[in-house]
């Protein structure tokens, strides 16, 4: 019996299931197909790609957590991409998002002689010595959508797109939202641990002092990816901050929660909300009006430059040297991430474009 | 439920049966990796039931062992960092679980509440402890020769290195059980509370030294907890203490106390790691490996129960048709 | 007595549970306007057939029939329905419910719409009470309330359901002198109004004052019955245990040494009130009184199971420290309890697990307890107390009453005590093991033990005892040399009609 | 009703009242946005879903029993009641709530029978079902979750509207709330509940149908909790796999809270919704103080602890007083009393034994 799946019962659902929202990246371009728009800086790289991709590879996608539709978006990219490369692909996960639960996987992965594994690190510390004894075992690694602390854990990281730009990209939204009068604004994160989280709002913060004066981030809370703790720390925050302007939620659960909480009550229209949302969850609420904007990157792009990633890995390629996805090139810097390109800004007009 | 087929028999029974035809269809399973894996993964769940089966013996229960454990790993990290010692930050951990024991077993034993309540309200608050210690950072920087130990293998055995700890401590907890005047008050306690303070057992104070060395064994599980993932965070072991209570009730321990065997915790604990790893190398989805848990615990209890009627039932046919044959 | 035809008849019942036969061959007839006293030592069967008239147990055979008609059996609303309620010697209340709703728990009034209507059963319970001369609170919780008063909640649950049986389960045995009365008063009334009464006690005195007619119960059967005019209690004791009773009170006389137990002043409020008296060695001290005067809780405190509020014990002229049975222990007393199941044994363990319990320390080697050591001392004591059993792994659930105690009193002789007090020594066992019981305390006593005996037996109290305590409403009302302790003199200081009779008053 | 009044100041809700008064007049004071219209209406369906579910919880707790598969029940309701409307546009709310009260019942039933029929200890097989319908609720939902976008306006609009200030989902707990009090305090059945908790050997002997009324506790347990899914789809516009996950704890400490005793045998409905109020209010409460967000959970924790200890220090109180106050009853009953013949120990006496108790 292990710690994963008993944890249902802890007194509060502490950040459990710290859903989608983290990031990795991939282009902005709709649905998983990799030539549209991929307007990615890195297409731009020359073709210094590795070899060949051997065909028949076993390749594990491990998302934070099965059932949840971002992910299993990201795991129809690493289908199709799996399909030209013929590689043998499978989505295999725990119910709750934790590291810990992780491992089970990863030991299947070793025991199970897979070749690669594409995982989103659902504790960037946790799942370290795990993707080391994988290495060890001649798996080939790379994280997808959220990072590992240790960088020597995987080969490549492919990043949905820079912190740097989520950050950006949300203060601008929530900018262009509030208006140029400005106001109060206040942060809805997951869980206080959360690192990529946290990396953004720091970024946030550095932003709003440089770039945007005119907004005042009064307040950051934590609704640990739980519908209702977010919901009910969104109704906190009115309390606490009757001038509040604006709420910035960069994570999947928490934006939407605040938004069903805006829509229902008597601040809509009046305070913003803007964040990281899927598309299929927050189309009410651009629709009547709550939700002015939000982002997302495709989470499809994830999964396909994953695989092609840990394909060429696999095959005895070096990954971090740049390489080829389809019919496009991809660099990698020196950290061995591969970004993909900056969030997809979603609005009532394009949001039904989108299925994820 | 016959003696002879007892139910922590079975459960060891099922443990042979699973590992055997584990071994069998999947050579993956039997593997010394996977077996070093399974090992490692039950570890803090392990030293915690042992413990656990002595409260639960006496008739008291303690839910609150899963935030005592990530008290104790914030309260590594932290020590840690401030003291650069990590001598000093593993007394401070396991000090850490001793002192969330007694409080515990304060409240329990000296105000005469009931326990579950109690560590209902401890769960919460302990978790509560680790936020207001650490916020929202990871501690991440232990030296590499503790982590080491956390997740590698004794060198030329596939054993993780806290192999030798549980094993030390199941005996140790399994002689005191069943071999000494402690177990045996522990016994006497679950079977009888006033027969026991009739009998001169100290029944407040063995209580109270139970719910502390629980604290202690739950600070000892949060470091191994913390070196096995390499970070100290205020959300570590989150829900252990149900898979704690599900392998201790499955070992055949009864919730009323005074009914139990180590060996059939330790069984049970060995078992749910095997059966679990089984299934997740063979591709079992982890939403049916929930059923799987739930059904194998409440089949712990039906189980015995329905084969007791059984035998009953078949007892009373068979006077019945005694009385009826001339 | 009235009618020609019996209300109810109970003929040729059987009954076994297990390969325990309760009942063999029960036989009871009941007429309304009747008292009628069911009698027989513990084990005889009455409580089985109570329970089949109750509707808790279903005979395996036999017939009973009620108004003629047959009896239905096996349910206790259907027994409830069909006129019959029980009143169980430990009354059973529900602690968290009002008094009115305990009378009417699923039948309280109704109004039209079906809902509980608490002002009509609050009246109800009201007159209920009036009419039993009670001063009780309708409204209050059963939680904290007296034996008796529970008991009179029983009664009115009975009268409230016009039953036509009224069977009453030993309902004095733990009530004070006044309120013993009040009930046989409540009885009588009940008669009166054209119901059989069923009442079962071990106070025969009781029995002759209220009932009209008897039967004698014995090893599950009927062995005889007919009008209470025409017999006496000597009459009824031989029926009873089959024989006539000699020598069960094997005295060995003794010189009282030292002082071992030296009580003063002890007091818990609303317990037990200024207390003070010595026990020597080789000396046996009984207490004698009602159940419920705190004779039990007295000792309880004594031996440190209970706290007390202010008083002193010594052992052998030094202070025992209160709440501490430990520290008793180590100072050689101990207390073998009144209620065996609860208090004195382990019933799910072995008959070697339970007899070195206390002395599991003597028994260790390094830390270990030695098996060996264990069933060779429990072995030792099975012998010297004769005791029957299947093995010593046997669990002691499985053995019968007295040997049972046998375990209980090895366990505490294997400590080597310097003190026993034994609380209702020989309570629900059998006549043979008594005297064994008592044959053993004697000879103890002759080697130096010092005795402390709680007895509501007062035949047990008078043979056994060098010195009588009474006890009446937690006050020690008298203290009785063996030469001036009389029957009649225990009963008049326990029941409260002549308070201090004269002699001895409490050290 | 002078009975009626002093009930209600003797019992364990006025504390429980008095403490959530104390907690809202300090956090009104502090900040008096607290209790403004959408603040009220916020904290008010905050508590719907807790409170609806501390409702039933209160049936299985008087019983001596626990339901901890609450959570689980709760998921599985949200998401097949969502998959039934889903798509519809009309006033499918009323589907929705049949859909998810059905699968509520279906769930008590199966807790009820191994409760009531097989006899096990409730906090066993409710943790067992726990991971059971947690398992089945996430093997249906597969990857899957129900949008906003998918649900008939009925179902969405009914989360965050309400009537006369107060959030419909608010009515939805308080009806059953009502008919939670109602049948507990006026049923017979209802009240048969309170003497089964309060001593089970005595209600069978009493004749009490134990085992029916086991299960009637359950199946309203999981009604609730089955209602409290829909209320759920409502208020978030959606659900996904981790519905309801942790729910169970924070319920039975609202009833605990509320007076409501574990060990059976006390405690009302409106104690229940008191104690999940409360402990509501005070999280709400604690963010709207601007208590630091790490400090708040321990400091929760440390609430529930002091309102068991205080129930305990009052209760151990009360006994004591009890005791000394009977004892004094009976002395005086005594001293007044009548005199008691001797006749019969006069004519006991026989072949020696001179008996007026003879073998006990």
């Amino acid at each position: 019996m292990r710690p994963t799946r008993l944890r249902l019962v802890a007194f509060l659902a502490v950040a459990a299931a710290s859903l989608a929202a983290c990031g990795g990246g991939s282009s902005a371009g709709a649905g998983s197909s990799s030539s549209a728009a991929a307007p990615s800086e890195s297409a731009s790289a020359p073709a210094a790609t590795a070899g060949a991709v051997k065909e028949g590879l076993k390749i594990a996608i491990l998302p934070k957590a099965i059932n949840i539709p971002y992910f299993d978006a990201a795991y129809a990219g690493a289908q199709k991409a799996c399909a030209e490369i013929k590689a043998e692909c499978e989505q295999i996960g725990p119910t709750q998002a934790t590291g810990a639960a992780q491992l089970q996987f990863i030991n299947t992965v070793i025991q199970k002689k897979y070749d690669a594994l594409v995982i989103s690190a659902a504790d960037a510390n946790s799942v370290v010595p795990a993707l080391k004894k994988a290495q060890d075992a001649g798996v080939a690694v790379v994280t997808y959508d959220a990072d590992v602390a240790d960088t020597s854990a995987r080969s490549v990281m492919v990043k949905p797109t820079t912190p740097d730009l989520i950050g950006k990209s949300q203060v601008d939204w929530i900018s262009k939202a509030v208006g140029s009068g400005g106001g109060e604004i206040a942060i809805l994160s997951a869980a206080a641990t959360a690192e990529n989280q946290n990396a953004w709002i720091k970024i946030m913060k550095d932003e709003l002092a440089a770039n945007h004066p005119e907004l005042k981030l009064v307040d950051t809370v934590y609704g640990d990816d739980d519908a209702a703790k977010s919901a009910e720390k969104a109704a906190a925050l009115m309390q606490s901050h009757p001038n509040l302007k604006g709420i910035i939620s960069p994570t999947t659960v928490g934006v939407a929660a605040a938004a069903k909480y805006i829509s229902g009550s008597k601040y809509k229209g009046t305070v913003q909300v803007t964040g990281l949302g899927l598309p299929s969850e927050m189309k009410a609420y651009v629709k009547d009006g709550t939700v002015k904007s939000f982002g997302l990157w495709d989470p499809g792009m994830l999964g396909y430059l994953g695989v092609y990633a840990a394909g060429v890995k696999a095959s005895g390629g070096d990954p971090k040297a740049g390489f080829k996805a389809g019919d496009k090139d991809y660099t990698v810097d020196g950290d061995g991430v591969a970004i993909v390109g900056p969030p997809q800004e979603f609005t009532a007009e394009n949001v039904d474009q989108f299925n994820f | 439920m016959s003696r002879v087929l007892s139910w922590d028999r079975s459960v060891f029974v099922l443990l042979v049966v699973t590992v055997a035809v584990g071994a069998v269809i999947d050579p993956d399973f039997a593997g010394g990796s996977n077996l070093g894996f399974v090992l490692q993964d039950i570890g803090e769940i392990m030293l915690i039931a042992l413990p656990m089966t002595f409260l639960i013996m006496t008739g008291e229960i303690d839910l609150s062992v899963a935030s005592t454990a990530a008290l104790a790993g914030c309260v590594l990290g932290w020590a840690w960092q401030a003291s650069g010692s990590m001598a000093v930050a593993v007394l401070a951990a396991v000090g850490t679980g001793v002192v969330c024991g007694a409080v515990n077993g304060f409240l329990v034993t000296r105000l005469g509440l009931g326990s579950l309540a109690v560590t209902i309200g401890t769960l919460g608050l302990y978790r509560g402890l680790c936020y207001a210690l650490l916020g929202d950072t990871t501690v991440a920087d232990f030296p590499a020769g503790w982590t080491n130990l956390g997740f590698s293998s004794i060198p030329g055995t596939p054993l993780p290195y806290v192999t030798p700890l549980l094993v030390v401590l199941a005996v140790a907890f399994g002689v005191v059980l069943h071999l000494t005047r402690t177990g045996r008050w522990v016994f006497a306690v679950g079977q009888s509370v006033e027969a026991a303070r009739f009998a001169g057992i100290p029944v407040a104070r063995l209580k109270f030294r139970l719910f502390v060395v629980t604290g202690a064994v739950a600070g000892l599980a949060g470091i191994v907890y913390d070196l096995r993932f390499a970070s100290a965070r205020p959300d570590g072991a989150l829900g252990f203490e149900l898979a704690v209570i599900a392998s201790v009730l499955f070992g055949g321990v009864s919730i009323f106390g005074g009914v139990g065997t180590m060996w059939g915790v330790v069984s049970a604990v060995l078992f749910l790691g095997s059966v679990r790893s089984l299934l997740q190398l063979q591709g079992v989805p982890g939403n049916a490996l929930t059923i799987i848990t739930g059904g194998l615990l409440l089949a712990s209890v039906v189980i015995p129960v329905v084969a007791q009627r059984w035998s009953a039932f078949r007892e009373r046919r068979s006077r019945v048709l005694a009385a009826a044959t001339p | 007595m009235v009618d020609a035809e019996p209300l109810v008849r109970v003929r040729g019942a059987a009954k076994a549970f297990g390969g325990v036969q309760a009942l063999r061959d029960a036989s009871l007839e009941l007429f309304a306007g009747e008292v009628h006293a069911l009698l027989g030592e513990n084990g005889a069967g009455k409580s089985t057939l109570l329970k089949v008239l109750a509707g808790v147990h279903r005979t395996d055979s036999g017939e009973v029939t009620i108004g003629g008609g047959p009896f239905e059996q096996g349910s206790t609303r259907r027994s409830r329905e069909q006129g019959v309620a029980v009143i169980y010697q430990e009354p059973s209340l529900f602690p968290d419910l009002s008094l009115a709703e305990n009378v009417f728990i699923g039948r309280q009034p109704v109004t039209g719409r079906g809902a509980v209507d608490w002002a009509r059963m609050r009246r109800a319970a009201a007159v209920l009470f009036g009419q039993l001369g009670v001063d009780l609170d309708p409204d209050r919780p059963a939680r904290g309330l007296s034996i008796a008063d529970q008991q009179i909640v029983e009664i009115a649950k009975a009268l409230s359901t016009d039953a036509r049986v009224i069977v009453m389960d030993e309902p004095t045995a733990a009530l004070s002198a006044s309120e013993s009365e009040r009930l046989l008063d409540v009885a009588r009334r009940l008669r009166d109004g054209g119901a059989a009464v069923v009442f079962v006690s071990h106070r025969l005195d009781e029995v002759f004052a209220l009932c009209d007619r008897l039967t004698v119960m014995r090893d599950g059967a009927t062995v005889h019955t007919c009008p209470v005019a025409g017999t006496d209690a000597g009459e009824v004791v031989r029926w009873m245990v089959g024989r006539e009773l000699t020598d069960l009170f094997p005295k060995t006389e003794t010189t009282p040494g030292d002082v071992v137990l030296r009580v003063r002043g002890l007091t818990t409020d609303g317990v037990f009130d200024d207390v003070s008296f010595d026990v020597r060695a080789g000396e046996i001290v009984a207490f004698a009184g009602l159940v419920g005067s705190g004779r039990s809780e007295v000792v309880r405190a004594v031996f440190g199971i209970d706290r007390y509020d202010s008083g002193s014990v010594e052992v052998l002229g030094s202070p025992l420290p209160p709440a501490d049975p430990r520290a008793a222990l180590a100072r050689g007393v101990a207390l073998v309890p009144e209620d065996r199941r609860q208090q004195g044994l382990f019933m799910p363990a072995s008959i070697a697990r339970n007899t070195a319990v206390v002395v599991l320390s003597r028994l260790a080697r390094r830390g270990v307890v030695r098996e060996r050591a264990e069933r060779e001392l429990a072995a030792h004591w099975a012998q010297r107390l004769q005791l029957r059993h299947g093995g010593l792994d046997q669990p002691v659930e499985r053995l019968s009453g007295g040997n049972q105690q046998k375990v209980v009193l090895a366990k505490w002789l294997a400590t080597d005590p310097r003190l026993l007090v034994v609380d209702e020594p020989t309570r629900g066992i059998d006549v043979g093991t008594k005297a064994e019981v008592h044959r053993l305390l004697s000879e103890q006593a002759g080697q130096g033990l010092a005795v402390l005996m709680v007895s509501s037996e007062l035949p047990e109290v008078l043979g056994m005892a060098d010195r009588v305590l009474v006890m009446r409403e937690g006050r020690l009302m008298a203290t009785l040399d063996r030469a001036e302790a009389t029957q009649e003199r225990v009963m008049l200081a326990a029941t409260g009609q002549a308070s201090v009779a004269g002699e001895g008053s409490a050290a | 009703m002078n009975g009626g009044l002093r009930r209600v100041l003797a019992g364990r809700e006025a504390p429980v009242a008095g403490a959530l008064l104390v907690v809202l007049a300090v956090t009104t004071a502090v900040n008096p946005r607290f209790l403004s219209d959408q603040g009220r209406f916020d904290l008010l369906v905050a508590i719907a879903i807790t409170g609806l579910m501390a409702v039933g919880q209160t049936f299985v707790l008087v019983m001596r029993h626990v339901d901890l598969s609450v959570g689980s029940v709760l998921g599985l309701s949200a998401f097949m009641a969502g998959s039934a409307v889903r798509g519809d546009t009309g006033g499918s709310l009323l589907v929705a709530l049949l859909v998810g009260i059905v699968v509520g019942v279906v769930a008590g039933l199966v807790n009820g029978a191994l409760v009531a029929f097989l006899r096990l200890p409730a906090l066993v097989v409710t943790l067992g079902t726990l991971y059971v319908f947690q398992g089945v609720q996430a093997l249906l939902t597969g990857g899957t979750r129900i949008n906003a976008d998918q649900l008939p306006t009925s179902v969405v609009s009914f989360g965050v509207t309400g009537f006369l200030g107060v959030p419909w989902l608010m009515w939805v707990c308080l009806l059953a709330a009502a008919l939670g009090g109602v049948f507990l305090r006026t049923r017979r059945s209802g009240r048969d509940l309170y003497a089964v908790g309060s001593n089970p050997p005595a209600a069978e002997l009493v004749g009490i149908p134990v085992a029916r009324r086991t299960l009637l506790a359950y199946m309203v347990s999981g009604a609730c909790a089955g209602g409290a899914g829909v209320l759920f789809l409502a208020r978030f516009g959606g659900v996904d796999s981790n519905a309801g996950i942790g729910y169970e704890l924070p319920v039975v400490a609202a009833c605990v809270v509320g007076g409501v005793n574990i060990f059976g045998g006390s405690g009302t409905v409106l104690g229940a919704l008191l104690g999940a109020m409360l402990l509501k209010t005070m999280g709400v409460s604690l963010s709207a103080l601007s208590v630091p967000e790490f400090w708040q959970q321990a400091i929760n924790g440390l609430l529930l602890l002091v309102a068991i200890t205080a129930d305990r220090i009052v209760l151990l109180r009360r006994e004591r007083s009890a005791r000394v106050e009977a004892a004094r009853h009976r002395r005086e009953q005594v001293d007044a009393g009548p005199a008691l013949p001797t006749d019969g120990a006069d004519r006991a006496g026989h072949d020696g034994v001179t008996t007026t108790e003879v073998v006990r």
